[in-house]
């Protein structure tokens, strides 16, 4: 099944993981809710919610994390697609006991769930790319395949030059991603909100 | 104005309720004066941020001529020497060594930075360890080099290691905090909740005050997940919201634990509406908390809320 | 009040070079007991000691922070006959400490001595022999014949009212009057304090070990054999929802 | 502040440093005029400790009512080198009383 990851939805991530270099982060993936008949193979990944960067491997911060999201959704008429995470170690980008548990968690409800492992250690946002589709590698997709997480291949993501575009324009040229907000910052700070709805804009203007 | 001794989490300066302290940020795009520059240091130094970019802009811009610092220099050239292996910067680390080298030649600290940026840096771990072992001999008790090895064990991901090296170093330097959390961090990625919850207690006992380290400890309860530690994490995160009542996290987390611990199947019924008022005294902490700055928000939360009602 | 008058070149070439040289001696001191105090190695044993016993106190203390089973756990751990750390630190025979097989305790102590009192008494020598015999000034208090022998040292004229200071004493007035003067003047965490620093490592970890650590760890061993531990997390919740403990079952461990 | 709140002890300790720069200066100075006025006998003791109750009263005001902020117990601020700013005080007493007054 091919899945596709949304320019909004890989800036943020890619924010996420740039704001806390030094921790674990992760956070869960939206995707449009389907009607039971539409069985195209395709799979858009709309937005994601950074959830956490520290606390890494305990429960009870997901769990509320993931029903918050979990009603979020339902208003607004989308799904959990699927988790991601970014590993502390840069040179592991594998899901590890947790992210594959919380995948699996999230596999149940929704049997198309993926996990995305992001890495993006080594690459240089604000030079030129030779391939756009370069940036794909810092994306691993994950599908649970027989009880097991394997690797099924790098995320491909929507308009690469775009998305690139976007990054550089809001990472290296206006820091946004020191004000994206995560599930945890909300925790510590009630006022930030983890829909970051000012960033979502800024990106959607961008876009466009 | 005497400096503050004691850090509010309300404070927004330090608004992280991270057990550790963090990245620091601050507003870009002003230019920033000398005195506040080695102040903004001074005060990342103490808390251990981990800003390594601002630091160089900082001594770059600022500090990196000025020579009226006294003694505070040393100290900064350090710091900066630290975040320019955070930032693989090889002519920053330069200069900063050369800088600390001339004047303290036989300094062991200034010779641990040189280990860390010439050969931890390039990875050569086998040859650091070794380096350190011998310099822990001539110093038994220097503990950052004890903290060395243990974060180059880190970087190799050698769990089983760095568990055995780190309860070695405790042994030693038993009232290490930094060291115990690192030691719960570990634990935790294990799966070793019930020895990360002994390392919490640990925490626990040398300050008391600190919601924080109740919280955590009653988020690892709460993982363990028996009848018998949910319970506990009841309690801990019942202390952890009496110490500070707007500690969020605690309350979602005395709120969950209420509903899964009424959930449990053979719970007496008294019991059952013990937990059940605990649940709802939570809920309604969490709506006004969330009445008084967070409105926009509150939609979603009851929504949550609803699901959670017994 | 004062029925003698003095000259007033006692004034200038006593009272006063009293001062500056008692002040500027002090300084001088310190810069040498700087150049030549060598950074000193901790020993291993002395800062696991010494942290033994602040966990031990931190358990005492704050042991009803944490269930009861960890607390009897580390009480075990600490304090059990064969194997807890107390009991055999408390075992451990005395060392003392023997100045004479420790050469770098005597070169210590002999560097001490070199810059603390040696030099008190060379220089408290050299002003009662060049100053000898004068009286400087009065203390601006009455006091008992008792203090005579202190503050007048060097003249012994019976009728001399007690408030009367010689020479030599007041050079010794000046030596503990001021060393709060020094901190002022030479900063707390001077110069020479941060580059000690910088030379070896932190060592706030160490802390002064009493002198006697066996005498320390039986103390300690006793305190947390009688310590209890009430768990002061019991039935915390009621507070919230204002219920009278009545419920003990609800606590796991008591 | 609550129970929500840290030590941290480099700050205290830096606190305590300024607080002993405040005391040492406030016992020269104090022993200064002690000794130009010529105070004599227990008017002399009186006025050291009327001056550190001054001070006292004056770091109390410039913190303000969060002095928890700042120092654990108000009565530290007082107590903190009472003692070695007396031997200060006498001192610099003697000194000048001796200077003005006995000559």
């Amino acid at each position: 099944m091919e899945c596709q990851i949304s320019i909004r939805c890989f800036s943020k991530i890619m924010m996420h993981s740039l704001k806390y270099p030094y921790y674990t982060i992760n956070g869960v993936l939206l995707a449009e809710k389907r009607t039971s008949k539409d069985k195209s193979s395709f799979y858009y990944v709309v937005d994601c919610i950074p959830l956490f960067h520290m606390a890494h491997g305990l429960t009870p911060c997901m769990e509320i994390a993931l029903l918050q999201v979990a009603s979020y959704c339902k208003e607004n008429n989308l799904i959990i697609a699927g988790y991601y995470q970014a590993n502390k170690d840069y040179y592991d980008s594998t899901p590890d006991f947790f992210a594959s548990k919380i995948g699996e968690k999230i596999w149940e409800n929704n049997n198309d769930a993926i996990v995305l492992m992001v890495n993006s250690f080594g690459i240089n946002f604000s030079k030129d790319f030779d391939d756009p589709n370069e940036i794909n590698e810092t994306l691993h997709v994950y599908q649970f395949i027989e009880g097991k997480w394997k690797h099924k291949s790098n995320g491909s993501i929507e308009k690469p030059e775009a998305a690139l575009d976007v990054i550089r324009d809001l990472v290296v040229k206006k820091q946004v991603h020191l004000k994206l907000n995560d599930f945890d910052n909300h925790l510590d700070d009630i006022t930030c909100d983890w829909r970051n709805n000012a960033i979502n804009q800024e990106i959607k203007s961008l876009e466009a | 104005m005497p400096t503050e001794i004691s850090q509010s989490e309300t404070d927004p300066s330090s608004s992280s309720s991270s057990l550790r302290q963090q990245r620091q940020h601050q507003p870009a795009g002003r230019r920033i004066g000398f005195d506040e520059a080695r102040e903004i240091l001074q005060k990342w130094r103490e808390e251990n941020a981990r800003c390594p970019e601002k630091v160089r802009d900082l001594w770059i811009h600022c500090l990196s001529k000025c020579k009226s610092l006294g003694d505070e220099r040393w100290l900064i050239v350090e710091q900066v020497a630290m975040a320019g292996m955070d930032l693989h910067d090889t002519s920053l680390i330069k200069e900063c060594l050369s800088i600390l080298e001339s004047k303290f030649p036989k300094s062991s600290r200034v010779r641990r930075l040189k280990v860390m940026a010439n050969v931890e840096m390039r990875e050569r771990y086998e040859e650091a360890l070794k380096t350190y072992d011998a310099m822990i001999k001539k110093d038994e008790a220097n503990s950052i080099l004890y903290k060395r090895k243990i974060a180059i064990l880190i970087a190799q991901k050698r769990t089983p290691e760095i568990i055995k090296e780190l309860s070695e170093y405790l042994k030693k330097f038993m009232n290490d905090t930094e060291a115990w959390l690192e030691l719960c961090d570990v634990y935790i990625q294990d799966q070793a909740y019930s020895k990360a919850a002994f390392c919490m207690e640990e925490l626990i006992i040398t300050n008391p005050h600190n919601h924080l380290y109740h919280q955590r400890f009653a988020e690892i309860q709460y993982t363990i997940g028996t009848t018998e530690s949910l319970e506990l994490a009841r309690s801990y995160f019942a202390q952890a919201v009496k110490l500070n009542p707007s500690n969020l996290r605690a309350l979602y987390g005395l709120q969950l634990t209420a509903y899964t611990l009424s959930n449990q199947p053979r719970t007496v019924s008294q019991k059952k509406k013990e937990n059940a008022k605990i649940s709802a005294w939570a809920t309604t902490q969490i709506t006004k908390l969330y009445q008084e700055s967070n409105e926009k928000s509150l939609p979603v939360v009851e929504s949550m809320m609803a699901n959670l009602q017994l | 009040m004062s029925e003698l008058l003095l000259d007033t070149s006692i004034r200038a070439w006593v009272f006063l070079p009293i001062v500056i040289i008692s002040f500027l001696f002090g300084i001088l001191r310190h810069y040498v007991s700087i150049l030549i105090s060598s950074t000193k190695n901790i020993e291993l044993h002395q800062v696991q000691d010494s942290q033994l016993l602040i966990r031990s106190r931190f358990l005492r203390e704050n042991g009803k922070y944490i269930p009861k089973q960890s607390f009897l756990m580390r009480r075990h751990y600490l304090n059990n006959e064969e194997t807890g750390y107390l009991k055999a630190g408390s075992r451990r025979p005395a060392q003392a400490p023997n100045p004479m097989s420790d050469p770098s305790m005597m070169t210590d102590m002999l560097k001490g001595n070199l810059t603390n009192v040696l030099p008190m008494i060379l220089i408290g020598g050299w002003i009662n022999w060049t100053f000898s015999g004068f009286v400087c000034t009065k203390v601006p208090f009455p006091l008992t014949l008792r203090f005579k022998p202190m503050l007048q040292r060097g003249i012994e004229l019976m009728s001399l009212d007690a408030s009367w200071v010689s020479s030599a004493s007041w050079y010794f007035l000046n030596v503990f009057g001021l060393r709060s003067i020094y901190t002022l003047v030479l900063g707390e965490n001077n110069a020479a304090d941060q580059t000690r620093m910088m030379q070896d490592q932190m060592s706030g970890a160490a802390m002064a070990m009493p002198p006697d650590p066996k005498q320390a760890f039986k103390a300690e061993w006793e305190a947390l054999e009688i310590s209890n531990h009430q768990w002061a997390l019991k039935n915390i919740e009621n507070d919230f929802i204002g219920e009278k403990s009545n419920n003990q079952e609800v606590t796991p461990t008591s | 502040m609550e129970g929500n709140s840290y030590t941290l002890t480099s700050a205290m300790r830096s606190n305590m440093i300024l607080l002993d720069y405040c005391k040492t200066s406030m016992s020269a100075l104090s022993g200064f005029t002690a000794g130009v006025i010529g105070l004599y006998g227990a008017y002399g003791f009186i006025f050291y400790f009327l001056c550190a109750f001054l001070v006292w009263a004056m770091i109390l005001i410039r913190m303000g009512p969060n002095y928890k902020k700042y120092f654990h117990k108000r009565i530290t601020i007082f107590t903190n080198g009472l003692g070695s700013g007396l031997f200060t005080y006498v001192l610099f007493w003697t000194f000048l009383y001796g200077m003005v007054n006995v000559y």
